[in-house]
């Protein structure tokens, strides 16, 4: 879009740049916030579904679609409490903390080829980052509430994120190595073509390793059955027992901010990212495979893939909250420690060997030793470039257009 | 990056932001008498050094004639940040210890073989 | 040090403030300042929980300054670990000074006089090294090659791909196979002495559930013992 | 395989495997079974297989070897027949090999060198000229050490007579194993053993020592195969001391009594004495020839063929007749050779001038001498292992250990280990030797013989018998029966194993060994009563003359007519001849006199009889066993199929020629032994020794199974000789006097000097050095203590001073590192003008 504004409207790049930066950050917030609405509205509904209730009818017509929308204003229109002897920076800190952390991880985040706020080369690990600083706004949230509740749920938080942080790690670096980069991009292109190529499917261990990385996730951001930060039957509400209003819908957000995230995150790493099962752009020739010269309509459609994707991953979880009693917070480390990280161990060597010993593996020339890894090294390169180099016009073009094209 | 080197930055800049960080740290260390604090200035320390592995480190801020350490300054920087987590960890464990031991995390208090 | 007017002068050309913000510049004034001074009032605050929140702050600060230099990987790398790290801290610090009185532990005014005279010793001298360097100041526009962590992730497991390593053999061979792994071991090491360290002791009180589980009433208190119990009930509070 | 890998491979084995055990039991034999119990079959076991492996040995012998004629066919005829025949064989036989040594390449590399020296021999007796040396394979296993011209080797020399006394030697230790498995059960309990008295009187009591008894006889069997296999005299020697070694342990088995141990230190001290002058000989042999191996040998280090001994003293250039070897003649006129030398400088020029020298000096004589005291000094060895005079005097006190050593080694193997020396060494010993050989051999007999009437201890009686049938083969060898000598050595191995288990058994049943408490116990204990019986007569030589006999009748015959045949050529020497027939006499009266007083009659104590009781039958198998081959062990088919036909195959070339020389000591005519064969010496020796024999049983059954003549009257009658007897020719007071007592005056005299002299002159010194270390020590405490303390009072006030600078408090130590880091900066800085920072 930078471009676009540069050349046709003949701003200066100063300029087009920021508007772009606008617009993207625009897009990405409002569209996560809203979907978090649309996704409380759903949870209510699953919840009710499963319970065998009907859940909200009034609001809105038949489906009380407008119900998270009216929870909203009810909240905006709350008395702001705070506890008295509650440190009060922290307290108004902590979740615009949380709620900067799990939005900034959508910065990496793609939504379609190159439909990305910036496409960073560690994007992986840079979303994994911002996503652990979450956990930072609870802790401060707990400690800062001046109540016990808080204090042992933002306690039992810290050590869960924490400690799941470790599998989480493992079972993403699989994808990394499949793909040979962390660049987010480069991995859903990697899963171009048929859903055979989905890395889920590449070999049984990713299969495994897909079902560990989820559980994590849904660990790493607190849900149930691993929502003990909030254990309402035990801790009041846990970290936000003393919030109300629009601080505690902050943190709402944050949660559903997250839970979209790592349910992204899964689609792009095993899912296929933007890939349809059936390469349909391909078959019907609107592009000539190459996802760098596709159309904004495929590029369209590669974000309603990975919406959709994420989506499904998100009702999953409510799927799961609503099924699966808590668990205890020794049986959370149980799994942790003695099961997830185990497995996703075995499973990230199981793939390498694969890898290695079966034809089409990552680096041709591995088995002709370490030397022999540059020149594989190099082959790839020749055969899948990277992207280009980037210096700036380039890549903020790039980013412009598509932007452009998701505005449009 | 999000900016290309323009010119104006150089090693000099990471280098004295380092050098505040480091002496923060340092202070840190000498005024906080709770064991965390002197933690807490360890790794501002630690980070000090890093920044200036960076720094020399990368290719946008090297100087005419001066070709980067490239890769040398980064792997530096990771191991550094690798053996301060693995310097956190054994801290605390020693001021759990301590604590057990002591009932406080004062370091003042730790002087059970001062002369 | 002409950073400020660096980014400010005007432009040859002329236009509008915003044009002439050379934003690399910028940004990095940002950051440094943020790290600089979240690292200053890690210093000048006594509860440990805002130490906890400015250290993050400096650390994430520093991060950023990491991804303008270029280095991203050790930049998310910075952020996984060290807020991991801090977080730890964090928690710990919660715990252990959870009484009021371990809250802030005052410091003589005298000894901050004394570290305050030293660290500005200190700084002059980092700073007068780090600004004798003439080349240093003056920065040329080095060719930029694309960031990108395969290089490292190559020579972490022991090959050299990135120039100018990458020209004679003998510097493709260096890589860092070896320091990696060792390491490696040494995380491993430490974290098993961690875990020794900091093993559960025998309790020397009885926790309040056995208390009541036993008929016998507890043991009278030793001196010396109090802020224990307290520290080991909330221990038991949370979780353990 | 071919039979000169073969052998040495089969009594290799049956040499190794007792040193197996013995190590097994050495390491484990406190936890073979209850108490050890297994370890007497681990060491059965493994002298079985030896048994087997020597007899599958021997049979290989006899398929390659059919022996010739025995030495003592019955009649003239068989011996004159025999020698056509067996050359005829010999022409044929594949053994016909030149006699050079084989070494196979293939047998160099795993380091066994075989040296099949085996030549085709023909013993051309008949015709009275021997022309060949008898086969014989010898070779070395290992090289210990090869350093100048000396090499010492384990290696093997195999002739009829190894494989036969392998076979002699494990049969009667496998018997005695047998017979030692039910003797000693006593050990496998904490024993009380009576004959101990403790200080205030106390029973004393130890554990049992089952498994260490068969450790040692292992031991011993592996070393006495050693002797038989030696190649070599360095390894004869060696495991000649393992021998003595052994016995030690033996006859010391019960070394809480001070009777066992005096005893068991008697025997080592005495045979040292002998072993002394076997180091001399050695000395002389080495030095002289610079080769210990009995048969020619490839030296490993040059791969040149080394001369052996027999090569050497009997060259088969000269036609195997005994010669001074020419290494002896330059030996003993070094101061020739120096003479020589000095001419010349040329060392190849020297050695060509003493070799074209060496005959004349030869003929001046030079080196007999040397060979003299060579063959000397063998037989010092042989006199004290095989208890001669006057060396003897060990044996008797050696009947201190268990019976089944005083068989196995104190009658059968070891103390034949001498004789079978001097057999094996027989080539190298000149007349002279042979001479002085006969007359210890004479000597001993007569005076141990003497003896053994007079001793009431059944065991004792049996030592003594022991010693003087020794005595019989070293005058058998001397006067140059060779055959003769061996031959009874194997008989009698045979029949006083026997003799002396039944003895082990009597004493086993009275627990005492007074004869004079026994007697009638013939009804009490048969089999031990017969079998006895059957060893007396073998004993005596009892046969029927001219017709078949025990064994020793024909071994016993065999020495006399030798003995004879002497005689009769030197009648200088004519007492050697009397000492032999009066010796069978008194040996038929002493063993009757024995077997009468122990089985015959009524039983003299009734204490004893009645608590009597035939042993078990793991004793009573082997001494059947052993009675069985008492009978046999002498016979011989017609063709030479026998003990003495085997012999005769290993007769030293040059030996079967009668020799007369013009010796140091006077004219000697060694005859030739199968002249001793010849129609009326053989008649003569068999009736008188049938006389004697009859004569003395006679006599016996006269004093002790009906008493017509009293013993305390003859007793009376010869008053001092029965008291001289009695108390043994005061032979051991004698010692006593000559030896000990001078020694022990010397000692004390020594002593004395040490005493008075050296100690008075120690004490000088040590008073004088204690003054200066009084000055020392003033110095020390005053000066060097006042340093150092006031080094260590320095060290601790900066000490104490410093501490101060340890506060324990962290932030003050961060504050020392910025300010000394500060410091360096500046100094760097300011004082050295550069810049740290580059």
């Amino acid at each position: 879009m930078a471009d676009f504004l540069i050349n046709t409207v003949g701003l200066p790049a100063w300029l087009a740049w920021s508007v772009t930066a606008g617009v993207a950050a625009f897009l990405i917030l409002n569209v996560i916030a809203g979907g978090a609405l649309v996704f409380i509205w759903a949870e209510r509904k699953i919840a009710a579904r499963i319970q065998d209730r009907l859940g909200p009818t009034r609001t809105g017509g038949r489906f009380g679609w407008l119900q998270s929308l009216a929870d909203g204003i009810k909240l905006l229109a709350k008395e702001d409490l705070m506890p008295e002897g509650a440190d009060t920076l922290l307290f108004r800190l902590a979740p615009y903390v949380s709620f900067c952390a799990s939005f900034a991880a959508f910065i990496a985040m793609p939504f379609a080829f190159d439909v990305v706020g910036q496409r960073l080369n560690v994007g992986v690990f840079f979303v994994i980052a911002v996503l652990g600083l979450e956990v930072f706004g609870v802790i401060l949230a707990g400690y800062a509430s001046a109540s016990k509740w808080s204090l042992f749920g933002a306690m039992r938080e810290a050590a869960q994120v924490v400690s799941y942080e470790v599998p989480l790690g493992m079972c993403v670096v699989v994808p990394v190595m499949l793909a040979g980069s962390m660049d987010l991009v480069t991995i859903g292109e990697k899963q171009a073509g048929w859903i055979s190529n989905w890395y889920v499917f590449h070999d049984p261990f990713t299969f495994v390793i897909f079902w560990v990385y989820f559980t994590c996730a849904v660990a790493s951001v607190n849900r149930a059955p691993f929502d003990l930060a909030e254990a309402e039957s035990e801790l009041v509400a846990g970290f936000h027992t003393e919030y109300s209003g629009l601080r505690w819908s902050f943190f709402f957000m944050a949660e559903y901010g997250s839970m979209f995230l790592v349910s992204g995150l899964a689609a792009v790493l095993f899912l296929g990212g933007w890939n349809g099962p059936i390469p349909i752009a391909e078959l019907a020739g609107w592009s000539d495979g190459s996802a760098a010269t596709a159309p904004y309509a495929v590029r369209l459609l590669g974000c309603a893939n990975l919406l959709l994707k994420a989506t499904a991953g998100v009702l999953l979880m409510m799927w799961i909250r609503w099924t699966l009693p808590r668990l205890r917070i020794d049986q959370v480390m149980t799994t942790c420690l003695k099961y997830c990280t185990p497995i996703a161990a075995v499973m990230f060597a199981g793939v390498m060997l694969w890898q290695l010993f079966l034809p089409g593996g990552l680096v041709p020339g591995t088995r002709r030793g370490a030397i022999s890894v540059r020149e594989g090294w190099l082959e790839n390169q020749a055969v899948e470039p990277l992207p280009p180099p980037a210096e700036e016009v380039s890549v903020s073009n790039s980013s412009g257009r598509q932007l452009a094209g998701v505005a449009d | 990056m999000i900016l290309a080197a323009t010119g104006t930055i150089g090693v000099t800049h990471y280098l004295v932001v380092g050098a505040i960080m480091f002496t923060a740290g340092v202070v840190c260390m000498a005024v906080k008498r709770n064991a965390l604090g002197v933690l807490m200035g360890i790794e501002l320390v630690l980070n000090g050094a890093n920044i200036n592995f960076v720094a020399f480190g990368s290719s946008y801020l090297a100087g005419e004639g001066r070709p980067p350490l490239g890769l040398d300054g980064e792997v530096m920087a990771l191991f550094v940040i690798l053996l301060a987590a693995a310097e956190a960890a054994v801290a605390l464990a020693i001021t759990l210890n301590f604590y057990n031991n002591h009932g406080t995390v004062d370091v003042d208090r730790a002087d059970d073989l001062r002369g | 040090m002409n950073l400020v007017t660096d980014c400010l002068l005007p432009p040859p050309q002329g236009a509008l403030l915003l044009a002439v913000i050379d934003w690399h510049a910028a940004l990095f004034l940002l950051f440094a300042l943020v790290a600089c001074g979240a690292a200053v009032m890690v210093v000048l605050t006594d509860n440990v929980v805002r130490m906890a929140l400015h250290l993050v702050l400096s650390l994430g600060a520093t991060a950023g300054l990491f991804f303008l230099a270029g280095a991203e990987f050790v930049g998310s790398m910075q952020l996984m670990i060290y807020v991991g790290g801090t977080l730890v801290l964090l928690v710990f610090g919660v715990m252990l000074t959870a009484q009021t009185k371990l809250v802030a532990l005052q410091t003589p005014p005298g000894d901050r006089v004394i570290a305050g005279i030293l660290a500005a010793a200190l700084l002059a001298v980092l700073v007068q090294s780090a600004v004798s360097i003439e080349p240093w100041r003056r920065p040329g526009r080095a060719e930029v090659q694309p960031p990108s962590a395969t290089p490292l992730g190559m020579a972490l497991v022991g090959v050299r791909v990135d120039s100018p390593a990458a020209e004679s053999e003998s510097r493709r061979r260096s890589g860092y196979l070896l320091p990696f792994e060792i390491v490696s071991v040494h995380l491993l090491v430490v974290l098993v002495g961690a875990a020794y360290l900091a093993r559960a002791k025998r309790r020397r009180t009885p926790r309040p559930i056995d208390v009541v589980a036993s008929a016998d009433p507890p043991p009278p208190p030793q001196p010396g013992e109090p802020e224990r119990r307290e520290a080991t009930s909330v221990l038991v509070g949370s979780g353990r | 395989m071919e039979i000169a890998t073969l052998l040495p491979f089969l009594l290799g084995i049956a040499w190794l495997i007792p040193l197996v055990s013995f190590v097994a039991i050495l390491f484990f034999g406190a936890r073979m079974g209850p108490h050890g119990k297994l370890a007497a079959n681990v060491a059965t076991a493994a002298i079985a297989t030896s048994l087997a492996l020597s007899v599958v040995a021997l049979g290989v012998w006899l398929g390659h070897h059919p022996p010739a004629a025995a030495a003592h066919g019955d009649g003239h005829a068989a011996s004159g027949v025999s020698p056509i025949r067996l050359a005829v064989r010999q022409a044929d036989s594949a053994a016909v090999r030149p006699p050079v040594i084989a070494v196979a390449a293939e047998e160099h590399r795993d380091g066994e060198q075989d040296h099949a020296g085996g030549k085709a021999d023909a013993h051309g007796h008949g015709d009275g000229h021997a022309t060949a040396a008898p086969v014989a394979y010898a070779g070395d296993w290992y090289t210990l050490y090869s350093g100048g011209s000396l090499r010492l080797s384990i290696g093997w020399y195999i002739d009829s007579i190894t494989v036969l006394m392998f076979v002699v030697v494990t049969l009667i230790a496998t018997c005695i194993h047998v017979y030692a498995a039910g003797y000693m059960h006593d050990e496998l309990h904490p024993v009380t053993d009576g004959e101990v008295q403790l200080t205030g009187g106390a029973a004393f009591t130890r554990a049992g020592r089952f498994h260490r008894f068969f450790q040692a006889l292992s031991l011993f069997c592996f070393s006495m195969l050693g002797i038989v296999i030696a190649g070599n005299l360095a390894m004869v020697f060696v495991f000649w001391e393992l021998v003595g070694i052994c016995s030690w342990f033996l006859i010391g088995f019960y070394y809480e009594r001070q009777s066992a141990s005096t005893a068991a230190n008697k025997a080592f001290i005495v045979n040292r004495v002998g072993d002394f002058g076997m180091l001399i000989g050695l000395m002389a042999l080495w030095g002289g020839l610079g080769t210990l191996h009995f048969a020619s040998s490839v030296d490993p280090a040059t791969g040149g063929d080394r001369p052996g001994l027999f090569e050497l003293v009997r060259p088969a250039t000269h036609d195997y007749e005994q010669e001074v070897p020419a290494g002896l003649v330059a030996f003993a006129a070094a101061d020739q050779v120096a003479g020589l030398a000095a001419g010349q400088a040329d060392q190849a020029a020297v050695h060509a001038e003493v070799s074209a020298a060496v005959p004349g000096w030869r003929k001046a004589g030079y080196g007999r001498w040397l060979l003299f005291i060579a063959g000397l000094g063998i037989f010092c060895g042989c006199v004290g292992k095989s208890a001669q005079v006057p060396l003897f005097v060990w044996l008797p006190d050696a009947m201190e250990g268990p019976t089944p050593v005083s068989a196995l080694v104190h009658s059968a193997t070891m103390v034949a280990a001498g004789v079978y020396l001097v057999g094996r060494f027989y080539p190298v010993l000149t007349p002279d030797v042979l001479l002085v050989i006969a007359y210890v051999g004479g000597i001993t007999l007569f005076i141990a013989a003497t003896i053994a009437v007079t001793a009431n201890d059944i065991k004792r009686v049996l030592a003594y018998s022991t010693v003087s049938q020794l005595g019989y083969m070293m005058l058998a060898l001397g006067v140059g029966g060779w055959v003769a000598g061996l031959f009874h050595l194997v008989t009698h191995a045979f029949f006083k194993s026997l003799l002396f288990l039944c003895s082990g058994s009597v004493i086993h049943a009275c627990h005492t060994n007074d004869m004079r408490k026994m007697g009638g116990l013939l009804k009490v204990m048969p089999y031990t009563a017969w079998t006895m019986l059957i060893g007396c007569l073998a004993i005596i030589g009892a046969g029927i003359p001219f017709v078949i006999g025990l064994s020793g009748y024909y071994s016993k015959d065999a020495i006399l007519a030798q003995a004879l045949l002497f005689a009769r050529l030197n009648p200088a020497h004519g007492i050697l001849y009397v000492a032999v027939a009066g010796g069978a006499f008194i040996t038929a009266f002493y063993m009757f006199r024995l077997w009468f007083m122990t089985f015959a009659g009524s039983p003299r104590d009734h204490h004893v009889a009645e608590h009597a009781h035939e042993s078990p039958r793991v004793m009573t198998m082997p001494l059947v066993v052993l009675a069985v081959f008492a009978v046999i062990a002498g016979w011989g088919l017609p063709s030479g199929f026998g003990v003495a036909g085997l012999l005769e195959q290993s007769r030293p070339a040059g030996t079967a020629v009668a020799v007369s020389t013009d010796a140091i000591l006077g004219a000697i005519s060694v005859p030739a032994e199968h002249d001793s064969h010849a129609g009326d010496i053989h008649e003569t020796a068999t009736l008188t020794a049938f006389g004697t024999a009859a004569a003395g049983v006679l006599l016996a059954a006269l004093m002790y199974l009906k008493p017509l003549i009293s013993p305390a009257v003859v007793g009376r009658l010869a008053g001092p000789a029965y008291t001289f007897l009695v108390n043994r020719w005061y032979i051991d007071e004698l010692y006593h006097v000559l030896f000990v007592m001078p020694t022990l005056r010397l000692a004390r005299l020594v002593s004395g000097v040490d005493r008075q002299l050296i100690d008075g002159l120690i004490n000088a010194l040590a008073w004088a050095a204690r003054q200066i270390a009084g000055i020392d020590a003033w110095f020390d405490r005053t000066v060097v203590d006042g340093l150092v303390n006031a080094a260590g009072r320095i060290t601790w006030n900066t000490g104490i001073e410093m501490r101060r600078l340890q506060t324990g408090k962290l932030r003050q130590y961060v504050m020392f590192i910025v300010v000394g880091t500060v410091a360096i900066f500046v100094l760097a800085t300011l004082l050295f003008r550069t810049s740290l920072a580059g």
